[in-house]
C-alpha cells in the first residue's frame, strides 16, 4: 500500500530536473583523525524522493551530506549524481547546481531576503528580470509574501528564516536538495509546521532530497527512504520507513525506532488507504427485524444508525433492537468520528478510548463512509510487509 | 682684553661619539646611570601614576553608566574628545591652566586612557550573558553581589585588556611630556633630536619600547592569571 | 667692539683657507640659495627680510627646521646654507665656514645673567663680582668650545663648568656667601644654558653661596614668568632677545651697548637687573660647508649674494 | 586665560602660515596614510579570509601601539636622516598596525555560517570575500582606518622635530612663536583632528550595509579578540 | 489506578522540605504593555508534586514561573509558599529558599562546577565542609563524578551543564524548585534520558517542583498535575494527566493534547498496572484434550506453550491440537514478550502488530506472567476515569 507522504511521487511535477544519487564505497578520513569519519557507506537514492539520514550524533550524517557537494572531498569510493561522479565536477560549479541548507541556515544579514535568495541566479549570471521573477515565485513558494523580500533577515522570525533559508537553496531549481537538520534549532510546534510545508512543497517540486535529522520521529515523517547510520558512517538499516518499522534490521535499529514501532507504522497510512466496513447501518424507522437480521448477518452487537441524509447519528446495540421501527431514540451518542485522512494511529486512538468498537468514519460532507475496526487497522499492518 | 680666558682641554667623547655613530655601547653605559636610568625610572612613575588614575575614574564612570544606560553616551563622548586631542596639542593646551608641571602631564595622560578603559569596562560589564544574570538574581544575589561574584570576575578579561591597551598607550605618550616637564625617556630623546646624536635616539627609544613590550607581556600574564576559565573556554 | 672682534676670529679661522681655496678655485655661481633655518626666520627682521633689505637676497628657497637640525641637514646636502649660531658647539669641529655679517642683520645676542633686584641687593656685592667675573672670560671661542664639549663629546656641563672655572681660577674657595639668603638659578632648555647654568652656580658655590640650580625651565617667556613670578631669582639671556621677547623691544641697535642700556633701562623699571655681557654673541649667523664656501669662494653674506647673482 | 585669548588673535593674525602648516601636515598625513592603506588592509583581509596568523595580526597593533611615535621619529631620524620621508615613514610604521588588525578581525569574524552556506552555494573563494566577507567586515575594517587617520594626523604633528613640515612647527617653537602661537597651533591641530574623527565616523556609518545598523556592535568582546577590536578602534 | 511516574508521591523522603504553592487570582500586567501577561490566574500545588505549565509560546508560562520567586512583581492577587504571601518576604532572601532552573541554564564560566553548585549555600553563609560536602553529595545526585566538581562548565556537555544546573539550584535543599523548559535546547535523544534522571532524582527528593513547558508529550510524562495555559495566562485546565487526557475541557485543550490522546493516556500506565489473563496456558506433553478443554473454557482459540520451568515456547492454536499430547513442534513462535513494566501504549503496539492477538507478559526471570490483549488495554482506559 501507498504512504501518507506518497503525495511525494504521484502526479506530474512543474519541474523537470529531479537527479539520482549513489554513494558507492564511500569513505572520508578527517586529516589527523585516528579513525575514519565515514568507512565504506554504500546507497542509492532514486530521483525525486526524500532520504534522510538519521543517527547518534557523531555518526557521519553531516559528513556524509557534505562530500556529496564536496564541501569536503572523499577518501575512498565514489558518489554518483545522476551516474557521474561528483569528483570530475569542479566544486563551485557542482555546488550550483546542489541546493544546500545548513541547520543555522546562514543567510546573508547584509542583503535583503530577496538578494538573499537570488545569490545562486546571480552566480549563475542570470538576467535581471527572469531573477526577480523566479524570487517571487520562491517567496510564494515558501509562502511568504512579496513584501518580505525588501525585509533582512534581521527582521525575520527563526521560522521565517528557515523558509528563506529553503527557498534560497531552491532558487536555482537545482536537482538535488542537501538538507542538514533543517529544523533542528526550532520548538516542536513550530518544527511540526515547517515539516508540513516541505512536505507540501516537495509534493509540489519534487526534488531528490537529503536530510538530516537525528529524530526518528521526523525521520518518519519525512522520509520516503531512511538511512539509519552508527558510529563511522556505517549504515545500520536503509529501507522506507515502513519496512525499517515493520522489520528492524537488528536490535540497534529496534531501539532507535522505539519499542512502539508498530504504533508508529500506523501513522504512515490513513483511514483512505484501507477498506472499510459498510452495510453495518440501519435508518431510522426500518422494522427492527431487518435491522436485526442485517447485524447478525455481518456477525456484528450493534449498527450505526443513520438518517435519511445518510449523516450518522449514533450507535444502535442489537439489544436495544425490539419489536418497533428503529428510532432515533434507540440511538447512543458517538464518542468520536473519524474522516478518510486521518490516520490510522490516530484511528487506533479514537477506537481504543472508546472501548475496542468500530469507530464511525464520515465523508468531508459528514456521510458516513464506513466503519474501522481494530482487526482493519491490525490487518493493515499485516499486510504492509 | 689681556685676561683672555684660558681654555682647558674639556676631554673628548670616543670617536664612535665624536662623528655621531649609530649606536655607541660605551655612551650608554657611561650615561645609563645618570641619564637613562633616571628617565627610565620618571617614565614608569609618569606612566603608573597615570594609569592608576585613570582606571579609578574610568571605573567610577563604567560602574556608573552601568547602573543608569544613558551615561554611557556622553561619558564616550567626552573622553573621544579628549582622545582625538593630538598629544602635543593636549599638553599645550594645558599648559596655561596648570603650567609646565607634572601635573599638566599626568592630566593629559590620564584623559588618554579613560576613552580606553571605560569602553572595554562597560563592554566587559554588559557582555555579562543575561542568562547568567538572571540565575545569579534567582538564587538570590542582591545586586551588590552580583557585580561583585559574577560581574566583575566576568568583565575582567575585557578590563585588563583595555589596561593593556591604555598602559602601552600611555607609555607611549609620555616621551611626548618632554614638551611640558623635563622627565621621563622623553627627555633623552629631545635633547638627542636637538643634538642630532644618534646614539641617544636609538637607546632612549629602544627603552621606550622595550617598556611598553614588557608591560604588554606582565598584562597578559595577568590576565591569565585572572581568568583560567577562558583557557578552557577556548580550548 | 667685543662682538665684532669675536666674529672676525670665527671667520678668521675660515677666512684663510677659503683664501687659499679662493687662489686656485675660481668661484662658481651659485643658484637658487636653499636655506634652512627654523621656520620663523621666514618673517622676522633677522631672517630673510633683514637678508633681502640689507643684502639683496631673494632667490631663496627656505626649508623651515627646528633648532639642531641646521647641520644634519647641510651634512644630508638637504642645504646649501644653513642659519645657525655664533657659539654652537658644531662650528668647533672645522666642517663649517661661518659667513661673516657686516651689515649687521642678526644682531647682537650677547648673554647678561637677568637676577631679580631685590635678590641682589640681599645677596650683597661680592654676588656681582662674582658673576660679573665669569662673564667676562666667556668670549665665543671659550663658549664654543663648551658647547662642543658637551654636544659633541657628551661631557657633562658640570665636568666643563668646572673645568673652565678651575682653569680660570674662579673656584679659589671665599666665603663671601657666608649666611646669605639662598638663591634659585634658573636656565633655559637647551645645552648652552646647561652651560652657563653650572658656571654662575659652581662659581657663586666656591664663594659659599647656596645655590639651586634649576636647568632647562623652559623658554624664554616661561623663564621670564618664573622670574617676575619669584620661582627663580635669576638667569642667564641673550640681550637681543631680552629686548625682543621681554621688552617687546624690536628696534634694530646700531650697537652693542644701545641695546644693552636699553635692556638695562626696561629692567629697572620692572624690579630686575641685567647683569654685565659677556663677550661672546649668539647670533644667528649663516654657515655653509668648507666644500661649498671653498666652491663658491664664499666669506661673507655678500659672497653669498654676489655668487647667487643677486 | 587670556592665553587663549591671544592664541586666537595669534591664528588671527597668522592664518597664512598657519594655513600653509595645514596644507603641509595633511600632505604627510595623507602620503603615510595612502601607502600604509595599500599595505595593511589586503594583508589584514588576506590572512582573515585564510583565517591563519591571528595572533600575529592581532597582537602586532598592541606593539604598534608600543612603538612611542616621539621614539620613532627620532630613530627614524638617526636612520633616514631628517625631513618628510623620515617622518612618513614612522607615521607608516604607526598606521599600519590598527588597520590590519582590524581588517583581520573583521574578515575573520565575519559569521562563519554565512561563509559556509556562501561555499555551499557555490561561491569561489574570491566571491565569498567579495560578496560576502567584505560587506559583512566593511564597518570594522572602516573603523580601523578612521583610527589610523586620527592617529596618523595626531603623530604628524610631532613631524615637525624631525625636520618635516607640520602644524607641529609652531609647537614645539614656543622660542619663536611665544606660548599663544602654541596654544593657537595646538587647538588648531586639535580642531584637524577632530573634523576628520568626525568625517571619517561618518563615512564610517555611510559604509554599513543597512541590515547590519540595526544590530549594534560591541565595542569590544572578551576573549583574545578584545585586544585586537579595542585596539583597532582606540587612538 | 495510579500512574507510571506516580514514584514520586511514594515512599519516605530524605528531605523533609516541601512546600505547598498557592496561586491566587495572580494578575501581571508589564509597565507599558497593552493587556495583561496574565490576567486572573488561580491554581493550587500539592507539597512534593510535580506541576507542569504548559501552552503555547507567549501565553504566560515564565512570567507565572517568576512572579513566584518574584523576579518580576505581580499586580494583582497573591501567592502562597507554604500559606504565606511570597510578598511578604525580602525578594533576595526567598529567591535562596527557591530553587531556579533556567532554560539557558546561566551557569557562571568563571566558577568550577563546585563553585557554581555552592553558590546558594555560600550566600547562606554555611560553612566550608558543611558546603563541600553538599557539593559532593550533589554531584553523585545529579550522577557526574566528583572529579567534574573541579572542571568548569565550557568543559561540559550540553547535558552535563543541565545537570549542574539543577544540582545548583538543589544546593540549599530548597522546599520548592521552579524550572523553565530546563531540557528546552536540548535534542530529542539527551532530552529523554534527562527527563527521565529528574523523574528517578523527584523519587529520592520529593520537592514541590513548577516545571515549564511548551511540549505537551513531556508535561505528560513529568507532571503530577498539568496546567494548560493560553493567551493572558487563563488557566485552560488543570487535572492530572490522566484527566487531561480523558476528558479534555473544551476544544483548546482537545487539540492541545493531539487526536491520539487515548494512545497517550497508555504511556501513563503500565503492565503491572493491570489484571493479566492467566490459565490460558499448555504444558509440553499434557493431553490434547486437556488443553483443548481448557482453551475453551476461556472462549480462546489458542494457548500458550509453557515448559517445565514455565518458560514461554510458543503459541499454540487450539486446531493444531489433534489426539497426540502438546508437542513443542506444535508451537508458532512468540513475535515478542512485554515485561510487567511494559507502558500499554508500548503494549498496544506490540498486540496490534502482532494481528490483535494475547501479548505474552514474562516477569523478570523469564517465567510466564500472563497475557495482555486489546480489551485489557482499552478496559484501562475505561475504568480510569
Ligand atoms: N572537520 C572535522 N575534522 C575532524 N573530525 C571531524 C570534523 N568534522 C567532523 N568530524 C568527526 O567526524 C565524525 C562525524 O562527524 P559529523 O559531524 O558528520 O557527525 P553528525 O552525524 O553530523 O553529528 P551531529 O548529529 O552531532 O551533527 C565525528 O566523530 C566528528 O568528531
Ligand atoms: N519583560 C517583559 N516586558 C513586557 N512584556 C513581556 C515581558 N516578558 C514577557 N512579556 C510578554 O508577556 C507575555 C507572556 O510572556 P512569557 O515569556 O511569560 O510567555 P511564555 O509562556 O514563557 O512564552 P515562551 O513559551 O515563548 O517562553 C508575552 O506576550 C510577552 O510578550
Ligand atoms: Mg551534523
Ligand atoms: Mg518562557
Amino acid at each position: 500500500m501507498t504512504s501518507a507522504n506518497s503525495a511525494q511521487t504521484e502526479g506530474p511535477s512543474p519541474y523537470p530536473s529531479a537527479a539520482s544519487l549513489e554513494f558507492q564505497h564511500v569513505g572520508k578520513r578527517y586529516p589527523g583523525a585516528v579513525r575514519a569519519a565515514i568507512e565504506d557507506l554504500s546507497f542509492e537514492v532514486p530521483a525525486g524522493e526524500i532520504c534522510v539520514l538519521v543517527g547518534p550524533s557523531g555518526c557521519g550524517k553531516t559528513t556524509a551530506m557534505r562530500l556529496v557537494n564536496r564541501m569536503i572531498d572523499l577518501t575512498a569510493g565514489d558518489i554518483l549524481l545522476d551516474g557521474v561522479s561528483v569528483t570530475r565536477r569542479k566544486p563551485a560549479e557542482l555546488r550550483r547546481e546542489i541546493g544546500y541548507v545548513i541547520q543555522q541556515i546562514g543567510l546573508f544579514p547584509h542583503q535583503t531576503i530577496a538578494q538573499n535568495i537570488a545569490t545562486v541566479p546571480k552566480l549563475l549570471g542570470w538576467d535581471k528580470q527572469r531573477t526577480t521573477a523566479r524570487v517571487q515565485e520562491l517567496l510564494t513558494l515558501v509562502s511568504l509574501d512579496a513584501e518580505m523580500g525588501e525585509r533582512y533577515p534581521g527582521e525575520l522570525s527563526g521560522g521565517q528564516r528557515q523558509r528563506v533559508g529553503v527557498a534560497r537553496a531552491l532558487a536555482a531549481d537545482p536537482p538535488l536538495m542537501l538538507m542538514d537538520e533543517p529544523f533542528g534549532a526550532i520548538d516542536p510546534i513550530n518544527r511540526a509546521r515547517l515539516q508540513d510545508e516541505l512536505l507540501r512543497l516537495q509534493a509540489e517540486i519534487r526534488k531528490t532530497i537529503v536530510f538530516v535529522t537525528h529524530d526518528i520521529d521526523e525521520a518518519i515523517k519525512m522520509g520516503d527512504r531512511i538511512a539509519i547510520m552508527r558510529e563511522g558512517g556505517h549504515l545500520a538499516q536503509y529501507a522506507t520507513p515502513d519496512v525499517l518499522l515493520a522489520d528492524p534490521a537488528d536490535e540497534f535499529v529496534a531501539r532507535f525506532v522505539g519499542a512502539d514501532r508498530g504504533l508508529k507504522r500506523l501513522t504512515l497510512s490513513a483511514i483512505k488507504d484501507i477498506q472499510l466496513l459498510d452495510g453495518l447501518t440501519a435508518r431510522v424507522g426500518e422494522p427492527a427485524a431487518e435491522a436485526r437480521e442485517r447485524a447478525a448477518r455481518h456477525g456484528s452487537d450493534e449498527l450505526v444508525l443513520i438518517d435519511g441524509g445518510e449523516q450518522p447519528i449514533g450507535r444502535l446495540p442489537v439489544a436495544r433492537l425490539d419489536g418497533k421501527p428503529v428510532a432515533v431514540e434507540d440511538a447512543e451518542p458517538l464518542a468520536a468520528t473519524a474522516r478518510r485522512q486521518t490516520s490510522l494511529h490516530d484511528a487506533l486512538s479514537l477506537v481504543v478510548a472508546d472501548g475496542n468498537r468500530p469507530l464511525v468514519v464520515v465523508d468531508d460532507d459528514g456521510r458516513l463512509a464506513g466503519l474501522v475496526d481494530l482487526k482493519l487497522i491490525s490487518d493493515a499492518l499485516q499486510t504492509r510487509r | 682684553m689681556a685676561s683672555g680666558p684660558v681654555i682647558p682641554d674639556f676631554g673628548r667623547g670616543s670617536s664612535c661619539v665624536r662623528d655621531n655613530g649609530l649606536f655607541c655601547w660605551g655612551w650608554v653605559k657611561q650615561n645609563w646611570s645618570d641619564t637613562l636610568q633616571p628617565a627610565l625610572l620618571q617614565h614608569i612613575l609618569l606612566t603608573a601614576v597615570a594609569v592608576v588614575i585613570g582606571t579609578a575614574i574610568a571605573f567610577t564612570l563604567a560602574l556608573a553608566a552601568h547602573r543608569r544606560g544613558w551615561i554611557a553616551t556622553p561619558v564616550v563622548l567626552v573622553t573621544g574628545l579628549l582622545y582625538t586631542i593630538p598629544s602635543l596639542a593636549l599638553f599645550q593646551l594645558l599648559v596655561p591652566l596648570t603650567g609646565l608641571t607634572r601635573t599638566t602631564a599626568e592630566i593629559a595622560l590620564v584623559s588618554y586612557t579613560l576613552l580606553i578603559l571605560f569602553r572595554n569596562m562597560l563592554a566587559g560589564l554588559s557582555g555579562v550573558p543575561g542568562e547568567v544574570k538572571d540565575a545569579a538574581r534567582g538564587m538570590g544575589m542582591t545586586e551588590r553581589q552580583l557585580l561583585w561574584k559574577v560581574e566583575l570576575p566576568l568583565a575582567l578579561p575585557a578590563v585588563v585588556a583595555g589596561l593593556r591597551i591604555a598602559t602601552v598607550t600611555v607609555i607611549s605618550l609620555a616621551t611626548v611630556a618632554v614638551f611640558v616637564v623635563d622627565e621621563g625617556l622623553g627627555a633623552p630623546i629631545y635633547s638627542a633630536l636637538q643634538q642630532t646624536f644618534k646614539t641617544e635616539m636609538i637607546a632612549a627609544g629602544a627603552l621606550c619600547v622595550a617598556l611598553a613590550l614588557l608591560a604588554d607581556f606582565l598584562l597578559v600574564l595577568l590576565q591569565r592569571a585572572l581568568s583560567p576559565w577562558m583557557r578552557v573556554a577556548r580550548a | 667692539g667685543g662682538s665684532s672682534s669675536d666674529t672676525n676670529t670665527t671667520t678668521g679661522a675660515s677666512a684663510d683657507t677659503s683664501t687659499s681655496a679662493g687662489s686656485d678655485t675660481t668661484a662658481t655661481p651659485v643658484g637658487q640659495i636653499r636655506l634652512g633655518a627654523p621656520p620663523e626666520f621666514r618673517n622676522r627682521p633677522t631672517g630673510l627680510p633683514g637678508l633681502r633689505a640689507k643684502y639683496g637676497i631673494t632667490d631663496v628657497q627656505f626649508s623651515p627646521l627646528t633648532i639642531g637640525l641646521q647641520y644634519q641637514a647641510l651634512d644630508d646636502g638637504k642645504i646649501d646654507v644653513a642659519d645657525v649660531f655664533t657659539t654652537d658647539g658644531q662650528l668647533q669641529s672645522g666642517k663649517y665656514v661661518v659667513l661673516t655679517d657686516p651689515r649687521n642683520v642678526f644682531g647682537f645676542q650677547n648673554l647678561t645673567p637677568v637676577v631679580s633686584t631685590r635678590v641682589l641687593d640681599a645677596e650683597g656685592p661680592q654676588f656681582e663680582t662674582t658673576i660679573n667675573d665669569v662673564s667676562s672670560k666667556l668670549t665665543t671661542e671659550a663658549m664654543q668650545r663648551m658647547n662642543a664639549a658637551v654636544v659633541l663629546d657628551k661631557q657633562q656641563p658640570a665636568d666643563v663648568a668646572r673645568a673652565f672655572l678651575d682653569a680660570n681660577g674662579l673656584l679659589r674657595a671665599g666665603t663671601a656667601g657666608a649666611g646669605k639668603p639662598e638663591i634659585t638659578l634658573g636656565t633655559k632648555n637647551f645645552p648652552e644654558q646647561f652651560i652657563l647654568g653650572q658656571l654662575y652656580a659652581q662659581a657663586l658655590e666656591a664663594q659659599g653661596y647656596r645655590v639651586t640650580l634649576k636647568q632647562n625651565i623652559g623658554s624664554t617667556e616661561i623663564a621670564d614668568r618664573a622670574l617676575r613670578a619669584g620661582q627663580i631669582d635669576m638667569y642667564p639671556e641673550y640681550i637681543g632677545i631680552f629686548n625682543s621677547t621681554v621688552a617687546g623691544d624690536t628696534r634694530t641697535f646700531a650697537t652693542k651697548k644701545e641695546a644693552y642700556d636699553a635692556g638695562k633701562a626696561f629692567a629697572e623699571r620692572h624690579g630686575f637687573t641685567l647683569l654685565d655681557l659677556t663677550p661672546f654673541t649668539d647670533t644667528d649667523a649663516l654657515a655653509v660647508t668648507r666644500a661649498y664656501a671653498a666652491q663658491h669662494g664664499l666669506r661673507s653674506v655678500g659672497d653669498l649674494a654676489s655668487a647667487s647673482g643677486q | 586665560m587670556n592665553d587663549f585669548i591671544d592664541a586666537f588673535k595669534f591664528i588671527g593674525d597668522n592664518a597664512s602660515l598657519l594655513w600653509h602648516l595645514t596644507l603641509d601636515h595633511l600632505a604627510l598625513a595623507g602620503a603615510a596614510m595612502g601607502i600604509s592603506l595599500l599595505i595593511a588592509i589586503p594583508l589584514g583581509v588576506w590572512l582573515g579570509h585564510l583565517h591563519r596568523g591571528s595572533f600575529a595580526a592581532i597582537n602586532i597593533s598592541n606593539i604598534g601601539r608600543a612603538l612611542p611615535s616621539l621614539a620613532l621619529i627620532s630613530i627614524g631620524v638617526a636612520l633616514l636622516g631628517i625631513g618628510f620621508v623620515n617622518v612618513m615613514v614612522a607615521l607608516i610604521v604607526l598606521a599600519v598596525p590598527p588597520m590590519l588588525t582590524n581588517a583581520y578581525v573583521a574578515i575573520d569574524g565575519v559569521d562563519r555560517d554565512a561563509v559556509e552556506a556562501a561555499r555551499g552555494m557555490g561561491m569561489r573563494g574570491s566571491e565569498v570575500l567579495w560578496r560576502v566577507e567584505l560587506p559583512l567586515a566593511l564597518p570594522l575594517i572602516f573603523a580601523g582606518i578612521r583610527t589610523a587617520v586620527v592617529y596618523v594626523i595626531a603623530t604628524a604633528t610631532l613631524g615637525s622635530v624631525a625636520g618635516a613640515n607640520t602644524l607641529g612647527n609652531v609647537i614645539v617653537d614656543q622660542a619663536t612663536y611665544r606660548l599663544p602661537g602654541v596654544i593657537g597651533a595646538a587647538i588648531c591641530v586639535a580642531a584637524l583632528a577632530l573634523v576628520f574623527e568626525l568625517l571619517f565616523a561618518g563615512l564610517q556609518r555611510l559604509v554599513t550595509p543597512r541590515g547590519l545598523r540595526s544590530r549594534r556592535r560591541a565595542p569590544a568582546e572578551v576573549g583574545p579578540a578584545v585586544v585586537g577590536t579595542a585596539a583597532a578602534e582606540s587612538m
